[in-house]
């Protein structure tokens, strides 16, 4: 038999698989409202109206999971589901009554509903210990540590505005930028394993990908190997995926940073990249606690001190970073000054202090 | 019986909690008797488990793929596989979803059926990317498995340098900011350049999103390298019965400061009657005031598109941005949209033809500058580009005159 | 005789010179108004007033024209002046009817009375040909052309907020940051005399000096002396003042360019450099009409267009950078878009855009 | 009869006009019967008409001084004295003036006095630094007409490597807003370093410029190595009736959109009785709102200064703003006039040692990085020195924890 050719379909036609009420009104929605948290309610020019219901999932699901939550879907809600950029779940219906079934059937079977305006919702994922070659911790694990303490901040919309968190799980960072990012930070140059380098690394190719030009060809036991100038070494990690003896993930000097302030959104400023606040924090599974109390601490302090529809860094704009780190009461040290020669933009070119 | 269970304390305290626990999934699929799965994912969780002690992972890469493509399958080979033998493979497959992640529930249930046939069990929904991840199978597995994903309408997403799974919000489906069809856009953009997708010669991976208005819900100007974003031209619409119901409920001083004080461009101005003022050539269509203000203000009609390129996360020169290329266009006839396909087309091949290797558009734009890269692909210079002109007068400007002249022809063409 | 070595008395008090009211009332004034255009009144916590009345003048004056002003001052204005940053001059009265005798015997004496508030005040001023030794043009004339053309913008208070403009007759730019900035701009490389290299030039100083290292030591004719890669060279000037013979000045290629929105003060928003709007305009004495025509006609748009206190930066930073290449009708061309590699913080990185 | 005057038609036109005109002052000297400048400012006028004809320059320079300094003239020798010879030597003496450039008008008429004995009657009132330039002389009678400005009590101002004349506003003589004591900052801190300014020994040039508040008369932040800005900590001074009164005579619209809203960190609010409401933590201190309504609003008591440093004009990499380097000082006693003493002489030193020739204090913090220069001259890092902390991960942060305690440490003490 010839080998069967793959069929290059491409993205499927989504209006196949999509709620007929969603279809039936595409490009026609007017307005939407939030009856309750986890609740939105569309109405459309069609004067038709769909109430969503969103829950959080684990994103990584085993089948059991997902046929549970296709039971819901066919038993409260037409049979459609639709997911989130946040690995969320959608239920839409479009009868009001079935909404608190759905929500207490979610409730009930594990599912927390929430996630929609001013909460914290669901963090974004990569694939940590899991399943990636280069990764410095779990995202899985620190996420579920962190929803697990976040969970009532999910389930209610007591939140200034929407926070977007992300994690990643090395240097790399697959996860987005965040208004608050839990990121993997190395802090010591990568371990050489001589004995594999002349085997296994593309040495031109890692030579060339390091940022700073901080490795250069050596022999080192008579044998091609590289050398690392850690005078240079920023320990990005760049060099670890095309060249795996250079080990740089370490399980005591690979550590947590957290960042803040990322925005993607247009709403307002410009969009914005997420800032240092802390960093040198443990990897510490299976809870990252001393991670999971910097959150906590600081989107305590932006609730209370935050105005409506500011986003943590529309806060801190207004408020200011020396403001910032007073009320989280976190160091602020060098590191946090820029360092690289474009970094001039990030000084206080002003005599715009707060007091 | 089984296989029996390693020791998982650490995993073990993941079960508990509020929130759905990964850990109690691939628990459940590792005690499925008699799942072809069922020791893989013993040995899965011994594994993490390990990494869990250790600090440390254990996976390595490979090659695994299915005949016809050059890429997609995520492959993975365990390191210590000596003590954790069952998942010694455990590669990913990347399935491009519908756009907007619509699914139905016999769709769902089919996708669980193939994976517990050929794979894991275990399905990420969906990747950072916008693939349906199924997590975990062997090499052995991945061509079947692969060819009935495919009968049932599903593709291989990118992987390697090549252009990759694209994502598109919700939007026209339920969102009255759409400004765009989201999910024709992606679908052209991504099906037309699926060549790229499925042999990967490109410099580098090559990300298109969409999104249906500025408020940006797929992360598009920081995480694509070609974003589609939906916006209009004309005046935003403003219900001035609304408004006045809105400040009635609020207070002035409340809309004052929540939606007047924080327009970027104070483009809006509280009336003394409680009407709203927006001064429509200074909106730079931010969404605010329309977001908080839903039922008030909504985006105009005359819709369309800006385009923006170059944006990418940390690795090699930190975070970038993407920029403005496109700052409008209409998206209403064919002739549209196959002008869209020519743009990303055109980015595409010069992306190609210009980029290092392992060099993203934005690193790529960073070097040679956005001049450069706009005149490669055919775009003349827009001042909606910028977010001001040059500051320094370091430049060697000697044709200063034909450049000037280009301008006011374009302006009196 | 010995040599007459200096008193080394640094820079002079200045309370032996300063107006009586002013000295009685330092650091306890109360408000200011500005009863009409060039005329200020200052109130003190003491109930004390003085009214200043400012002039332009010239800045380099002859001993006549002073005098003359000593006179006025004298007469009018208790016998004490000041001047300003801008050479404005200052005249303090504490009776207010001597403020009109005084307004009138300048106005007739062709000091015009100005430059206060929301006014086109004088345009701060280099050497040029008069004196500078690298002068790719005249300041003195260019401003003496311009404050003629703007003579109802000095005089009168229409402007949405103050205008505060620069010349600057070559790239080293001795003039500030301005609302307005009419500088030199070279558009060729230099060229250079080589006989005269190994004379007068420091080579290795003028190498190290050129800021994109276009400059290297060459032998020409048998003699030491330098060669510019004009690929590289940005045509900046800097290697002209110590190396003479590299001819940078050109009667057709020294060109003027004309930058808006620098803003030095911290009102509103930090303060911001100006930026390039035209190039390419004719160096052209006496009267530069040229040049003169483009700053009109921005200023003429600036009072349509912008809101009361809005300074040219803020305005521009509102309407946005199309709307402002729309109504003045100056060209936009690739120079606009900034090119070193630090570029990216002046591209949009956002959905904002204006329609 | 004096030296014939020479043609120039293209000067001549610089006459017409109701600026005043420089040429009409030069015609004046030039045709000053038996004056000693007489023949000199006939041949200036024929050089710059030269100039105007051919569009270049004709001055170059040389090595002028007096007894004693190293520095403050400018030399200019004529290249084309061949046919201009009586203005061959064309000096200028740049002599510093009183701060906030207060004159009686005898002392002016010294001035003028000494210049016609000594030099071309040409006096620029003031040159781009502050000083009074005496501009045209020559070399032999440079030393006479120093001693006699300097029996007057005046100094010579900065030129070459050295510490630079230096510029304070009017300030407290004549400014509500003014929350320093300009005159005495400029006095203290030239007067104390004015060996490195009358001997030229510095990597380059390093200028004081001292402003009373934000709004910078003196443009210190883009225009000095180290800018000393006035300004105050407690809350700003509200008088709620003088708010009421412009509330009243502008209309709510007015003041919403022309204070309010422009208020740059959203600190402003306007109460539904016209009073306003001061967020005094979120101001920047930027002026705006105290500009507008001044007779409402004003700094508060607690008064001090802003330090920024680096700031410059475009030569070698470009326009460089000053940046904050300590945020608030006070100013009362004569130890907080030292501490800023200190904070000078710290930074002269460092600059002394650590620039490169003909590098600027900007360019040399831009090359080694705010924080190797912060704590070379003793200063320890402050959020306010930063407008948002470092968004790229690529920084080896090994002592995280050391620095992390010193932080605490000073928050302890
Ligand atoms: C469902 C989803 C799109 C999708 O295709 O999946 C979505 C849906 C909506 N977004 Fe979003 N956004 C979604 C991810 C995002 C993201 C991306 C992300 O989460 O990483 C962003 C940009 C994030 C960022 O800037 O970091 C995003 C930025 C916004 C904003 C701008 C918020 C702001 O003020 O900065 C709005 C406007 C608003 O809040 O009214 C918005 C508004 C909305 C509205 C209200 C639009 C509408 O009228 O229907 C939708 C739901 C509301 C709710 O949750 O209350 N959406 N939204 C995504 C839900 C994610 C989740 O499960 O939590
Ligand atoms: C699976 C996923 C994380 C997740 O758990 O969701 C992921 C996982 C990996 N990413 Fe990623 N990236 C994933 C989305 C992203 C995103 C997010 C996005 O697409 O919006 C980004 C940031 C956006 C961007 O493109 O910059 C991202 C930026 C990277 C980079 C840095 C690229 C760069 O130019 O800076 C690398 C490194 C590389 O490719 O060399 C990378 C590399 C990798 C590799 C292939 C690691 C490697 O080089 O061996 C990871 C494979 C993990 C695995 O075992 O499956 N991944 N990666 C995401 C893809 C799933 C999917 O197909 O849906
Ligand atoms: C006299 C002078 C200071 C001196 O020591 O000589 C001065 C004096 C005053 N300035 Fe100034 N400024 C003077 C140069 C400047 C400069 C520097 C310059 O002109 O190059 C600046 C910064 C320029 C820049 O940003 O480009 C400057 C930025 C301001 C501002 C901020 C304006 C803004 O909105 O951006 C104010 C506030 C205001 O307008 O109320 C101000 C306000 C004032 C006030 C109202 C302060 C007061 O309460 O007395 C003074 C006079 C008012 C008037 O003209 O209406 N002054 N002022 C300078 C007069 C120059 C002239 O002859 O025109
Ligand atoms: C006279 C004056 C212009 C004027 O007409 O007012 C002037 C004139 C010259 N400047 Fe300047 N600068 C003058 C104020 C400035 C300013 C303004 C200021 O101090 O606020 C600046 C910008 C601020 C700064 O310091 O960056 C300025 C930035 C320069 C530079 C560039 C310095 C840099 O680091 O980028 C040079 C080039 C150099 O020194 O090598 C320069 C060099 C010169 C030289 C010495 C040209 C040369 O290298 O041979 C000029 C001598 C002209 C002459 O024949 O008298 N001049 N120069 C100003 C000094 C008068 C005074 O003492 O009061
Ligand atoms: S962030 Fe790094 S470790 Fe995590 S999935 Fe992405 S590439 Fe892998
Ligand atoms: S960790 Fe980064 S900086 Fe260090 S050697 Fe590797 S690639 Fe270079
Ligand atoms: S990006 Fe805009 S159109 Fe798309 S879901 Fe978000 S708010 Fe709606
Ligand atoms: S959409 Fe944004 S920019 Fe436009 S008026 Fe509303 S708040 Fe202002
Ligand atoms: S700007 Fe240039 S030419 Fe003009 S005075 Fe300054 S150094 Fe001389
Ligand atoms: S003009 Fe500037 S860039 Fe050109 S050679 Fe001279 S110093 Fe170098
Ligand atoms: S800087 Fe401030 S204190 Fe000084 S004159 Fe200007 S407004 Fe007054
Ligand atoms: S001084 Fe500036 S920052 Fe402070 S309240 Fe007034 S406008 Fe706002």
């Amino acid at each position: 038999m010839p080998p069967r050719m793959p069929i290059e379909s491409g993205v499927p036609d989504p209006f196949q698989y999509m709620h007929p009420t969603l279809a039936r009104n595409y490009g026609a929605w007017k307005y939407h409202e939030r009856p309750r948290p986890g609740v939105l309610c569309h109405t459309g020019d069609s004067g038709d109206k769909v109430w969503t219901v969103r829950a959080g999932t684990q994103r990584q699901m085993d089948v059991y999971t997902i046929r549970n939550l296709c039971d819901i879907a066919d038993n409260f809600a037409d049979g459609y589901v639709r997911f989130t950029i946040r690995s969320n779940i959608e239920f839409m219906v479009t009868d009001e009554t079935k909404v608190k079934p759905l929500v207490d059937k979610l409730t009930a079977e594990g599912f927390p509903v929430g996630g929609t305006g001013p909460s914290v919702t669901m963090i974004s994922h990569t694939q940590g210990w899991l399943h990636c070659d280069i990764p410095g911790t779990d995202a899985s694990g620190v996420v579920k540590s962190l929803m697990d303490e976040l969970h009532e901040e999910f389930i209610n919309e007591n939140m200034p505005n929407r926070v977007h968190m992300t994690t990643s799980c090395c240097q790399i960072n697959c996860g987005g930028q965040g208004d608050i990012a839990i990121n993997i930070q190395h802090t010591k140059p990568p371990k050489i394993n001589h004995n594999l380098v002349a085997n296994v690394c593309e040495r031109p190719t890692v030579v060339a990908r390091c940022p700073v030009a901080a490795i250069r060809p050596a022999l080192v036991n008579g044998k091609p190997s590289l050398e690392v100038d850690e005078k240079k070494c920023i320990c990005c990690g760049a060099c670890f995926p095309p060249c795996p003896p250079m080990q740089i993930n370490d399980p005591e000097h690979s550590k947590i940073a957290i960042w803040v302030g990322g925005n993607q959104s247009n709403a307002r400023s410009k969009p914005t990249f997420h800032k240092l606040v802390a960093a040198g924090i443990p990897n510490n599974p299976p809870r990252w606690p001393e991670a999971a109390a910097i959150v906590k601490n600081i989107l305590r302090v932006y609730k209370e001190d935050a105005k409506d529809w500011e986003r943590i860094g529309d806060w801190v704009e207004r408020i200011g970073w020396p403001r910032f780190f007073e009320l989280t009461e976190l160091p602020f040290t060098k590191y946090h000054i820029d360092n690289w020669r474009g970094a001039r933009n990030s000084l206080n070119a002003s005599a715009h202090i707060r007091f | 019986m089984g296989k029996p269970m390693h020791n998982t304390p650490m995993l073990d305290q993941l079960e508990s909690g509020p929130w759905p626990s990964f850990v109690t999934g691939i628990k459940r699929l590792a005690t499925d008797e008699g799942k072809p799965y069922q020791g893989m994912m013993v040995d899965l969780l011994g594994q993490l488990e390990h990494s869990y002690e250790t600090k440390k992972g254990y996976w390595k890469g490979g090659t695994v793929g299915v005949i016809g493509y050059g890429g997609g399958v995520i492959p993975r080979f365990s390191e210590v596989a000596k003590n954790y033998p069952e998942s010694k493979e455990f590669h990913t497959l990347r399935i491009m979803p519908p756009p907007g992640m619509h699914y139905d529930t016999k769709l769902l249930r089919d996708f669980c059926d193939v994976w517990e046939r050929h794979g894991s069990g275990l399905i990420a929904l969906h990747g950072q990317s916008g693939d349906i991840m199924l997590q975990g199978t062997t090499t052995d597995n991945i061509q079947p498995c692969f060819d009935e994903l495919n009968e049932m309408g599903f593709d291989m997403g990118g992987a390697g340098p090549a252009v990759r799974t694209g994502m598109s919000c919700v939007g026209a489906a339920r969102c009255e900011q759409s400004c765009a069809n989201e999910q024709k856009v992606l679908r052209m953009l991504v099906n037309t350049y699926i060549d790229d997708m499925h042999r990967p010669a490109l410099p580098y991976k090559f990300k298109f999103k969409v999104s249906g208005c500025p408020n940006d819900c797929m992360n598009s100007i920081t995480r694509a390298d070609m974003a589609v974003i939906g916006t209009w031209r004309d005046d935003m619409k403003v219900d001035q019965t609304e408004v006045k119901a809105f400040v009635a409920e609020k207070g002035r001083k409340y809309v004052i400061d929540s939606v007047v004080s924080r327009c970027p461009t104070n483009a809006l101005s509280l009336n003394d009657d409680d009407s709203l003022e927006v001064d429509n050539k200074s909106c730079v269509r931010c969404m605010h005031c329309i977001n908080v203000m839903t039922k008030a203000l909504s985006p105009g009609d005359d819709k369309g598109v800006t385009i923006l390129m170059g944006g990418k996360r940390t690795l090699k020169i930190g975070d970038l941005m993407g920029t403005v290329i496109v700052p409008f266009m209409k998206l209403d006839t064919e002739d549209d949209y196959e002008k869209l396909n020519e743009i990303a087309g055109n980015t595409i091949d010069f992306f190609a033809e210009n980029a290092l290797e392992h060099e993203r558009t934005g690193e790529m734009i960073e070097r040679i500058g956005l001049v450069n890269f706009i005149e490669g692909i055919g775009i003349e210079v827009d001042p909606n580009m910028i977010s001001q002109p040059r500051q320094s007068s370091y430049v060697r400007m000697d044709d200063w005159d034909e450049e000037a002249q280009k301008w006011q022809d374009r302006k009196a063409a």
